[in-house]
Protein backbone atom coordinates (compact mmCIF):
# COMPACT_ATOMS: atom_id res chain seq x y z
CA UNK A 1 0.00 0.00 0.00
CA UNK A 2 0.88 3.88 -0.67
CA UNK A 3 -0.06 6.15 1.97
CA UNK A 4 -1.11 9.51 0.51
CA UNK A 5 -1.36 12.88 2.71
CA UNK A 6 -2.72 16.21 1.70
CA UNK A 7 -0.80 18.58 3.00
CA UNK A 8 -1.90 22.29 4.52
CA UNK A 9 -4.86 24.02 3.54
CA UNK A 10 -6.47 20.61 1.90
CA UNK A 11 -9.47 19.50 4.39
CA UNK A 12 -8.83 15.66 3.30
CA UNK A 13 -8.34 12.43 5.30
CA UNK A 14 -4.67 10.47 4.33
CA UNK A 15 -5.59 7.57 1.68
CA UNK A 16 -3.93 4.54 1.77
CA UNK A 17 -4.07 3.06 -2.03
CA UNK A 18 -3.09 0.22 -3.94
CA UNK A 19 -1.24 1.96 -6.75
CA UNK A 20 1.83 1.50 -8.42
CA UNK A 21 3.05 4.86 -10.14
CA UNK A 22 1.80 8.77 -10.04
CA UNK A 23 -0.48 7.69 -12.92
CA UNK A 24 -2.57 6.06 -10.90
CA UNK A 25 -2.63 8.04 -8.23
CA UNK A 26 -3.73 10.63 -10.74
CA UNK A 27 -6.98 9.16 -11.48
CA UNK A 28 -7.61 8.38 -8.44
CA UNK A 29 -7.88 12.12 -7.53
CA UNK A 30 -9.13 13.27 -10.46
CA UNK A 31 -12.32 11.61 -9.71
CA UNK A 32 -12.77 12.88 -6.27
CA UNK A 33 -14.44 16.41 -6.51
CA UNK A 34 -13.13 17.72 -3.56
CA UNK A 35 -9.54 17.34 -5.26
CA UNK A 36 -9.51 18.61 -8.50
CA UNK A 37 -9.47 21.97 -8.12
CA UNK A 38 -5.99 21.46 -5.81
CA UNK A 39 -4.42 19.13 -8.81
CA UNK A 40 -3.58 21.98 -10.71
CA UNK A 41 -1.68 23.79 -9.00
CA UNK A 42 0.06 21.79 -5.78
CA UNK A 43 3.06 19.41 -6.36
CA UNK A 44 3.98 15.98 -5.38
CA UNK A 45 6.60 15.00 -2.91
CA UNK A 46 7.41 10.97 -2.64
CA UNK A 47 8.96 9.97 0.30
CA UNK A 48 9.56 13.64 0.85
CA UNK A 49 11.35 14.58 -2.42
CA UNK A 50 9.79 17.17 -4.71
CA UNK A 51 9.37 15.40 -8.21
CA UNK A 52 8.81 16.90 -11.75
CA UNK A 53 7.42 14.62 -13.29
CA UNK A 54 4.67 11.35 -12.95
CA UNK A 55 7.24 8.88 -14.23
CA UNK A 56 7.62 7.20 -10.90
CA UNK A 57 7.32 3.95 -9.74
CA UNK A 58 5.61 3.40 -6.51
CA UNK A 59 6.40 1.10 -4.02
CA UNK A 60 4.75 -0.68 -0.99
CA UNK A 61 5.85 1.85 1.93
CA UNK A 62 5.98 4.89 -0.43
CA UNK A 63 4.66 8.10 1.35
CA UNK A 64 3.61 10.59 -1.38
CA UNK A 65 2.50 13.75 -0.30
CA UNK A 66 0.47 16.59 -2.45
CA UNK A 67 1.38 20.27 -1.56
CA UNK A 68 -0.73 22.89 -2.41
CA UNK A 69 0.40 26.56 -3.09
CA UNK A 70 2.97 27.77 -0.29
CA UNK A 71 3.56 31.15 1.71
CA UNK A 72 5.91 31.42 4.24
CA UNK A 73 7.60 34.18 5.78
CA UNK B 1 13.65 41.83 19.44
CA UNK B 2 13.40 38.11 18.49
CA UNK B 3 15.62 37.26 20.98
CA UNK B 4 16.92 34.43 18.39
CA UNK B 5 18.69 37.44 16.99
CA UNK B 6 20.82 37.96 20.02
CA UNK B 7 21.46 34.33 20.62
CA UNK B 8 22.63 33.39 16.61
CA UNK B 9 25.16 36.83 16.84
CA UNK B 10 26.64 35.23 20.19
CA UNK B 11 26.79 31.45 18.66
CA UNK B 12 29.27 33.09 16.30
CA UNK B 13 30.77 35.76 17.94
CA UNK B 14 34.17 33.82 17.79
CA UNK B 15 33.90 32.82 14.04
CA UNK B 16 35.28 35.99 12.39
CA UNK B 17 32.75 37.04 10.13
CA UNK B 18 32.45 40.57 9.12
CA UNK B 19 28.90 40.94 8.14
CA UNK B 20 25.95 39.73 9.87
CA UNK B 21 22.28 40.21 8.08
CA UNK B 22 19.23 39.24 10.03
CA UNK B 23 15.67 39.72 8.05
CA UNK B 24 12.91 39.84 10.40
CA UNK B 25 8.99 39.04 8.82
CA UNK B 26 6.32 40.96 11.49
CA UNK B 27 2.78 40.34 10.93
CA UNK B 28 1.52 43.29 9.29
CA UNK B 29 -1.71 45.18 10.53
CA UNK B 30 -3.91 45.36 7.79
CA UNK B 31 -7.10 44.24 6.13
CA UNK B 32 -8.88 43.92 9.32
CA UNK B 33 -7.38 39.96 10.29
CA UNK B 34 -6.22 39.64 13.70
CA UNK B 35 -3.14 38.08 12.94
CA UNK B 36 -1.85 35.20 10.73
CA UNK B 37 -1.40 31.68 11.34
CA UNK B 38 1.08 28.83 9.33
CA UNK B 39 1.50 25.24 9.10
CA UNK B 40 4.35 23.88 8.40
CA UNK B 41 5.94 20.61 6.77
CA UNK B 42 9.21 19.81 8.41
CA UNK B 43 10.02 17.19 6.81
CA UNK B 44 10.52 19.03 3.41
CA UNK B 45 11.23 22.43 4.97
CA UNK B 46 14.62 20.77 6.13
CA UNK B 47 16.14 18.68 3.38
CA UNK B 48 15.18 22.57 1.66
CA UNK B 49 17.21 24.08 4.06
CA UNK B 50 19.59 21.81 4.55
CA UNK B 51 20.77 22.05 0.78
CA UNK B 52 20.20 26.02 1.57
CA UNK B 53 23.36 25.63 4.32
CA UNK B 54 25.36 23.58 1.78
CA UNK B 55 25.46 26.51 -0.30
CA UNK B 56 26.17 28.82 2.41
CA UNK B 57 29.32 26.94 3.46
CA UNK B 58 30.53 26.82 -0.15
CA UNK B 59 30.65 30.64 0.21
CA UNK B 60 32.31 30.46 3.59
CA UNK B 61 28.89 32.00 5.08
CA UNK B 62 26.52 30.14 7.48
CA UNK B 63 22.31 30.63 7.61
CA UNK B 64 20.39 30.57 10.12
CA UNK B 65 16.03 30.21 10.50
CA UNK B 66 13.20 29.98 12.63
CA UNK B 67 9.55 30.41 11.38
CA UNK B 68 6.63 30.26 13.82
CA UNK B 69 3.80 27.69 13.91
CA UNK B 70 0.00 28.03 14.69
CA UNK B 71 -1.03 31.57 15.37
CA UNK B 72 0.95 34.77 15.06
CA UNK B 73 -1.04 37.71 16.48
CA UNK B 74 -0.18 41.21 14.78
CA UNK B 75 3.38 43.19 14.97
CA UNK B 76 4.30 39.37 16.43
CA UNK B 77 7.63 37.97 14.26
CA UNK B 78 6.85 35.32 12.39
CA UNK B 79 9.95 34.33 10.49
CA UNK B 80 13.68 35.10 11.02
CA UNK B 81 16.25 34.57 8.87
CA UNK B 82 20.65 35.74 9.11
CA UNK B 83 22.91 35.24 7.48
CA UNK B 84 27.21 35.67 8.63
CA UNK B 85 29.37 35.72 5.95
CA UNK B 86 33.37 37.07 6.33
CA UNK B 87 32.63 39.81 3.22
CA UNK B 88 29.74 42.10 2.87
CA UNK B 89 29.01 41.38 -0.81
CA UNK B 90 28.23 37.73 -0.32
CA UNK B 91 26.01 38.52 2.69
CA UNK B 92 23.84 41.07 0.58
CA UNK B 93 23.43 38.66 -2.14
CA UNK B 94 23.02 35.48 -0.30
CA UNK B 95 20.25 37.07 2.02
CA UNK B 96 18.02 37.99 -1.04
CA UNK B 97 18.52 35.02 -2.54
CA UNK B 98 17.71 32.98 0.92
CA UNK B 99 14.49 35.19 1.66
CA UNK B 100 13.60 34.98 -2.08
CA UNK B 101 13.64 31.39 -2.49
CA UNK B 102 12.21 30.91 1.05
CA UNK B 103 8.76 32.25 -0.12
CA UNK B 104 8.89 30.60 -3.52
CA UNK B 105 10.15 27.02 -1.97
CA UNK B 106 9.37 26.71 1.62
CA UNK B 107 7.03 24.21 2.47
CA UNK B 108 4.25 26.75 4.66
CA UNK B 109 1.04 27.56 4.33
CA UNK B 110 -0.61 30.49 5.63
CA UNK B 111 -4.00 31.85 6.81
CA UNK B 112 -5.45 34.92 7.74
CA UNK B 113 -6.97 35.10 11.26
CA UNK B 114 -10.48 36.50 10.50
CA UNK B 115 -13.55 36.48 12.98
CA UNK B 116 -11.52 33.83 14.86
CA UNK B 117 -11.34 31.64 11.52
CA UNK B 118 -7.99 30.31 9.68
CA UNK B 119 -9.19 31.60 5.82
CA UNK B 120 -6.29 29.75 3.68
CA UNK B 121 -4.19 33.09 1.77
CA UNK B 122 -4.65 31.25 -1.65
CA UNK B 123 -3.96 34.95 -3.73
CA UNK B 124 -0.69 35.72 -1.90
CA UNK B 125 0.57 31.86 -2.13
CA UNK B 126 2.91 30.55 -4.74
CA UNK B 127 2.56 26.97 -6.62
CA UNK B 128 5.76 25.19 -6.14
CA UNK B 129 8.06 24.23 -8.46
CA UNK B 130 6.79 21.15 -10.34
CA UNK B 131 3.33 22.13 -9.60
CA UNK B 132 0.33 20.37 -11.74
CA UNK B 133 1.65 16.93 -12.48
CA UNK B 134 -1.42 15.12 -11.46
CA UNK B 135 -3.68 17.23 -13.20
CA UNK C 1 24.64 42.10 19.79
CA UNK C 2 24.93 45.63 19.60
CA UNK C 3 21.97 46.87 21.52
CA UNK C 4 21.35 49.52 19.04
CA UNK C 5 19.58 46.85 17.03
CA UNK C 6 17.19 46.05 20.09
CA UNK C 7 16.57 50.38 20.46
CA UNK C 8 15.46 50.75 16.90
CA UNK C 9 13.38 47.43 16.74
CA UNK C 10 11.20 48.91 19.73
CA UNK C 11 11.01 52.66 18.37
CA UNK C 12 9.21 51.11 15.14
CA UNK C 13 7.39 48.76 17.30
CA UNK C 14 4.42 49.93 16.42
CA UNK C 15 5.08 51.33 12.94
CA UNK C 16 3.40 48.47 11.35
CA UNK C 17 6.13 47.42 9.01
CA UNK C 18 6.89 43.92 8.13
CA UNK C 19 10.24 43.51 7.18
CA UNK C 20 13.30 44.74 9.46
CA UNK C 21 16.61 44.63 8.32
CA UNK C 22 19.85 45.08 10.24
CA UNK C 23 23.19 44.92 8.71
CA UNK C 24 25.98 44.93 11.13
CA UNK C 25 29.40 44.86 10.16
CA UNK C 26 32.47 43.30 12.88
CA UNK C 27 35.88 43.84 12.78
CA UNK C 28 37.54 40.58 11.60
CA UNK C 29 40.62 39.28 12.67
CA UNK C 30 43.05 39.61 9.79
CA UNK C 31 46.44 40.40 8.26
CA UNK C 32 47.63 40.61 11.84
CA UNK C 33 45.81 43.80 12.87
CA UNK C 34 44.84 44.78 16.18
CA UNK C 35 41.91 46.82 15.64
CA UNK C 36 40.67 49.31 12.80
CA UNK C 37 40.33 53.24 13.40
CA UNK C 38 37.99 55.48 12.14
CA UNK C 39 37.76 58.96 10.74
CA UNK C 40 34.49 60.66 10.55
CA UNK C 41 33.30 64.09 8.81
CA UNK C 42 29.92 64.45 10.15
CA UNK C 43 28.54 68.17 8.28
CA UNK C 44 28.44 65.41 5.02
CA UNK C 45 28.00 62.05 6.32
CA UNK C 46 24.67 63.91 8.21
CA UNK C 47 23.95 65.32 4.37
CA UNK C 48 24.69 62.26 2.77
CA UNK C 49 22.45 60.26 4.99
CA UNK C 50 19.66 63.00 5.15
CA UNK C 51 19.42 62.55 1.35
CA UNK C 52 18.72 58.42 1.92
CA UNK C 53 16.37 58.86 5.09
CA UNK C 54 14.28 61.03 2.40
CA UNK C 55 14.80 58.50 -0.55
CA UNK C 56 13.70 55.65 2.24
CA UNK C 57 10.36 58.21 3.41
CA UNK C 58 9.36 58.22 -0.90
CA UNK C 59 9.52 54.24 -0.53
CA UNK C 60 7.38 54.21 2.67
CA UNK C 61 10.80 52.79 4.48
CA UNK C 62 12.86 53.89 7.46
CA UNK C 63 16.70 53.99 7.06
CA UNK C 64 18.28 53.99 10.22
CA UNK C 65 22.35 54.19 10.72
CA UNK C 66 25.54 54.37 13.24
CA UNK C 67 29.21 54.26 12.91
CA UNK C 68 32.15 53.90 15.21
CA UNK C 69 34.50 56.36 15.29
CA UNK C 70 38.10 55.98 16.43
CA UNK C 71 39.27 52.60 17.17
CA UNK C 72 37.45 49.56 17.28
CA UNK C 73 38.84 45.97 18.29
CA UNK C 74 38.49 42.73 16.84
CA UNK C 75 35.49 40.53 16.91
CA UNK C 76 33.57 44.70 17.80
CA UNK C 77 31.36 46.22 15.42
CA UNK C 78 32.10 49.35 13.59
CA UNK C 79 28.67 49.55 11.45
CA UNK C 80 24.92 48.89 11.86
CA UNK C 81 22.55 50.21 9.56
CA UNK C 82 19.07 49.29 9.36
CA UNK C 83 15.97 49.36 7.05
CA UNK C 84 12.16 48.82 8.07
CA UNK C 85 10.13 48.43 5.31
CA UNK C 86 6.27 47.22 5.46
CA UNK C 87 7.48 45.28 2.34
CA UNK C 88 10.47 42.87 1.84
CA UNK C 89 11.16 43.40 -1.62
CA UNK C 90 11.84 46.88 -0.98
CA UNK C 91 13.51 46.18 2.15
CA UNK C 92 16.02 43.66 0.60
CA UNK C 93 16.76 46.42 -2.22
CA UNK C 94 17.39 49.21 0.06
CA UNK C 95 19.57 47.83 2.53
CA UNK C 96 22.26 46.48 -0.21
CA UNK C 97 21.93 49.71 -2.30
CA UNK C 98 22.23 51.56 1.21
CA UNK C 99 25.05 49.86 2.17
CA UNK C 100 27.24 49.45 -1.32
CA UNK C 101 26.82 53.56 -1.89
CA UNK C 102 27.82 53.93 2.38
CA UNK C 103 31.40 52.57 0.89
CA UNK C 104 31.12 54.60 -2.30
CA UNK C 105 30.08 57.57 -0.36
CA UNK C 106 30.29 58.11 3.39
CA UNK C 107 33.06 60.34 4.05
CA UNK C 108 35.08 58.02 6.46
CA UNK C 109 38.28 57.08 6.88
CA UNK C 110 39.55 53.92 7.93
CA UNK C 111 42.82 52.85 9.82
CA UNK C 112 44.44 49.60 10.64
CA UNK C 113 46.04 49.26 14.02
CA UNK C 114 48.63 47.59 13.54
CA UNK C 115 51.79 47.79 16.47
CA UNK C 116 50.22 49.78 18.11
CA UNK C 117 50.09 52.49 15.33
CA UNK C 118 46.83 54.00 12.62
CA UNK C 119 48.12 52.73 9.36
CA UNK C 120 45.66 54.38 6.30
CA UNK C 121 44.04 50.91 4.43
CA UNK C 122 44.21 53.24 1.35
CA UNK C 123 43.98 50.12 -0.92
CA UNK C 124 40.96 49.01 0.08
CA UNK C 125 39.26 52.86 -0.28
CA UNK C 126 37.58 54.47 -2.89
CA UNK C 127 37.97 57.74 -4.53
CA UNK C 128 34.48 59.64 -3.96
CA UNK C 129 33.01 60.57 -6.99
CA UNK C 130 34.34 63.95 -8.66
CA UNK C 131 37.47 63.38 -6.98
CA UNK C 132 40.75 64.14 -9.18
CA UNK C 133 39.43 67.89 -10.14
CA UNK C 134 42.15 69.74 -8.57
CA UNK C 135 44.72 67.37 -9.76
CA UNK D 1 40.00 85.00 3.04
CA UNK D 2 39.36 80.83 2.33
CA UNK D 3 39.63 78.04 4.53
CA UNK D 4 40.91 74.84 3.58
CA UNK D 5 40.75 71.71 5.42
CA UNK D 6 42.07 68.57 4.75
CA UNK D 7 40.23 65.22 6.03
CA UNK D 8 41.29 61.75 7.11
CA UNK D 9 44.27 60.47 6.53
CA UNK D 10 46.10 63.79 5.34
CA UNK D 11 48.29 65.23 7.61
CA UNK D 12 48.08 68.97 7.02
CA UNK D 13 47.44 71.89 8.79
CA UNK D 14 44.41 73.84 7.59
CA UNK D 15 45.37 77.25 5.28
CA UNK D 16 43.69 80.41 5.18
CA UNK D 17 43.92 81.47 1.40
CA UNK D 18 43.01 84.61 -0.24
CA UNK D 19 41.62 82.52 -3.84
CA UNK D 20 38.76 83.36 -5.14
CA UNK D 21 38.08 79.97 -7.31
CA UNK D 22 38.95 76.08 -7.35
CA UNK D 23 41.67 76.99 -9.99
CA UNK D 24 43.66 78.65 -8.03
CA UNK D 25 43.44 76.30 -5.01
CA UNK D 26 45.08 73.91 -7.39
CA UNK D 27 47.55 75.94 -8.18
CA UNK D 28 48.85 76.44 -4.57
CA UNK D 29 47.97 72.92 -3.68
CA UNK D 30 50.42 71.71 -7.07
CA UNK D 31 53.01 73.81 -5.82
CA UNK D 32 53.21 71.74 -2.25
CA UNK D 33 55.37 68.42 -2.61
CA UNK D 34 53.24 66.17 -0.06
CA UNK D 35 49.69 67.54 -1.76
CA UNK D 36 50.94 66.13 -5.49
CA UNK D 37 49.77 62.33 -4.58
CA UNK D 38 46.57 63.47 -2.79
CA UNK D 39 44.86 65.68 -5.54
CA UNK D 40 44.51 62.78 -7.91
CA UNK D 41 41.98 60.90 -5.79
CA UNK D 42 40.60 63.51 -3.57
CA UNK D 43 37.33 65.20 -3.90
CA UNK D 44 36.01 68.76 -3.25
CA UNK D 45 33.33 70.00 -0.50
CA UNK D 46 32.80 73.64 -0.40
CA UNK D 47 31.02 74.28 2.31
CA UNK D 48 30.24 71.02 2.98
CA UNK D 49 28.98 70.26 -0.20
CA UNK D 50 30.74 67.90 -2.94
CA UNK D 51 31.55 69.54 -5.96
CA UNK D 52 32.14 68.25 -9.71
CA UNK D 53 34.12 70.58 -11.19
CA UNK D 54 36.50 73.53 -10.75
CA UNK D 55 34.09 75.79 -12.35
CA UNK D 56 33.23 77.52 -8.81
CA UNK D 57 33.84 80.75 -7.14
CA UNK D 58 34.92 80.94 -4.06
CA UNK D 59 34.04 83.79 -1.63
CA UNK D 60 35.01 85.86 1.63
CA UNK D 61 34.19 82.88 4.47
CA UNK D 62 33.62 80.25 2.21
CA UNK D 63 35.40 76.50 3.78
CA UNK D 64 36.74 74.48 1.44
CA UNK D 65 36.90 70.53 2.18
CA UNK D 66 39.88 67.64 0.70
CA UNK D 67 38.72 64.48 0.74
CA UNK D 68 40.81 61.53 -0.05
CA UNK D 69 39.50 58.15 -0.91
CA UNK D 70 37.09 56.75 1.48
CA UNK D 71 35.88 53.54 3.51
CA UNK D 72 33.43 52.92 5.92
CA UNK D 73 32.43 49.86 7.08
Amino acid sequence: MVRVEFLGPIQKEPLELDIKNLNELAEVLKSDNEMQKWLENSAVAVNDMLVSSRDIELREGDRVAILPPVCGG
Amino acid sequence: MPSILKEWYEQEANSNYGAYIPFVGTVRDEDDIEGLSFDIYEPILNSWFKAWQARAKEKGAVIKMAHSKGDVMLHESSYIAAVFSPKRRVALEFIDEFVEDFKASAPIWKYDLKNGKRVYALDRSTALEGSGILK
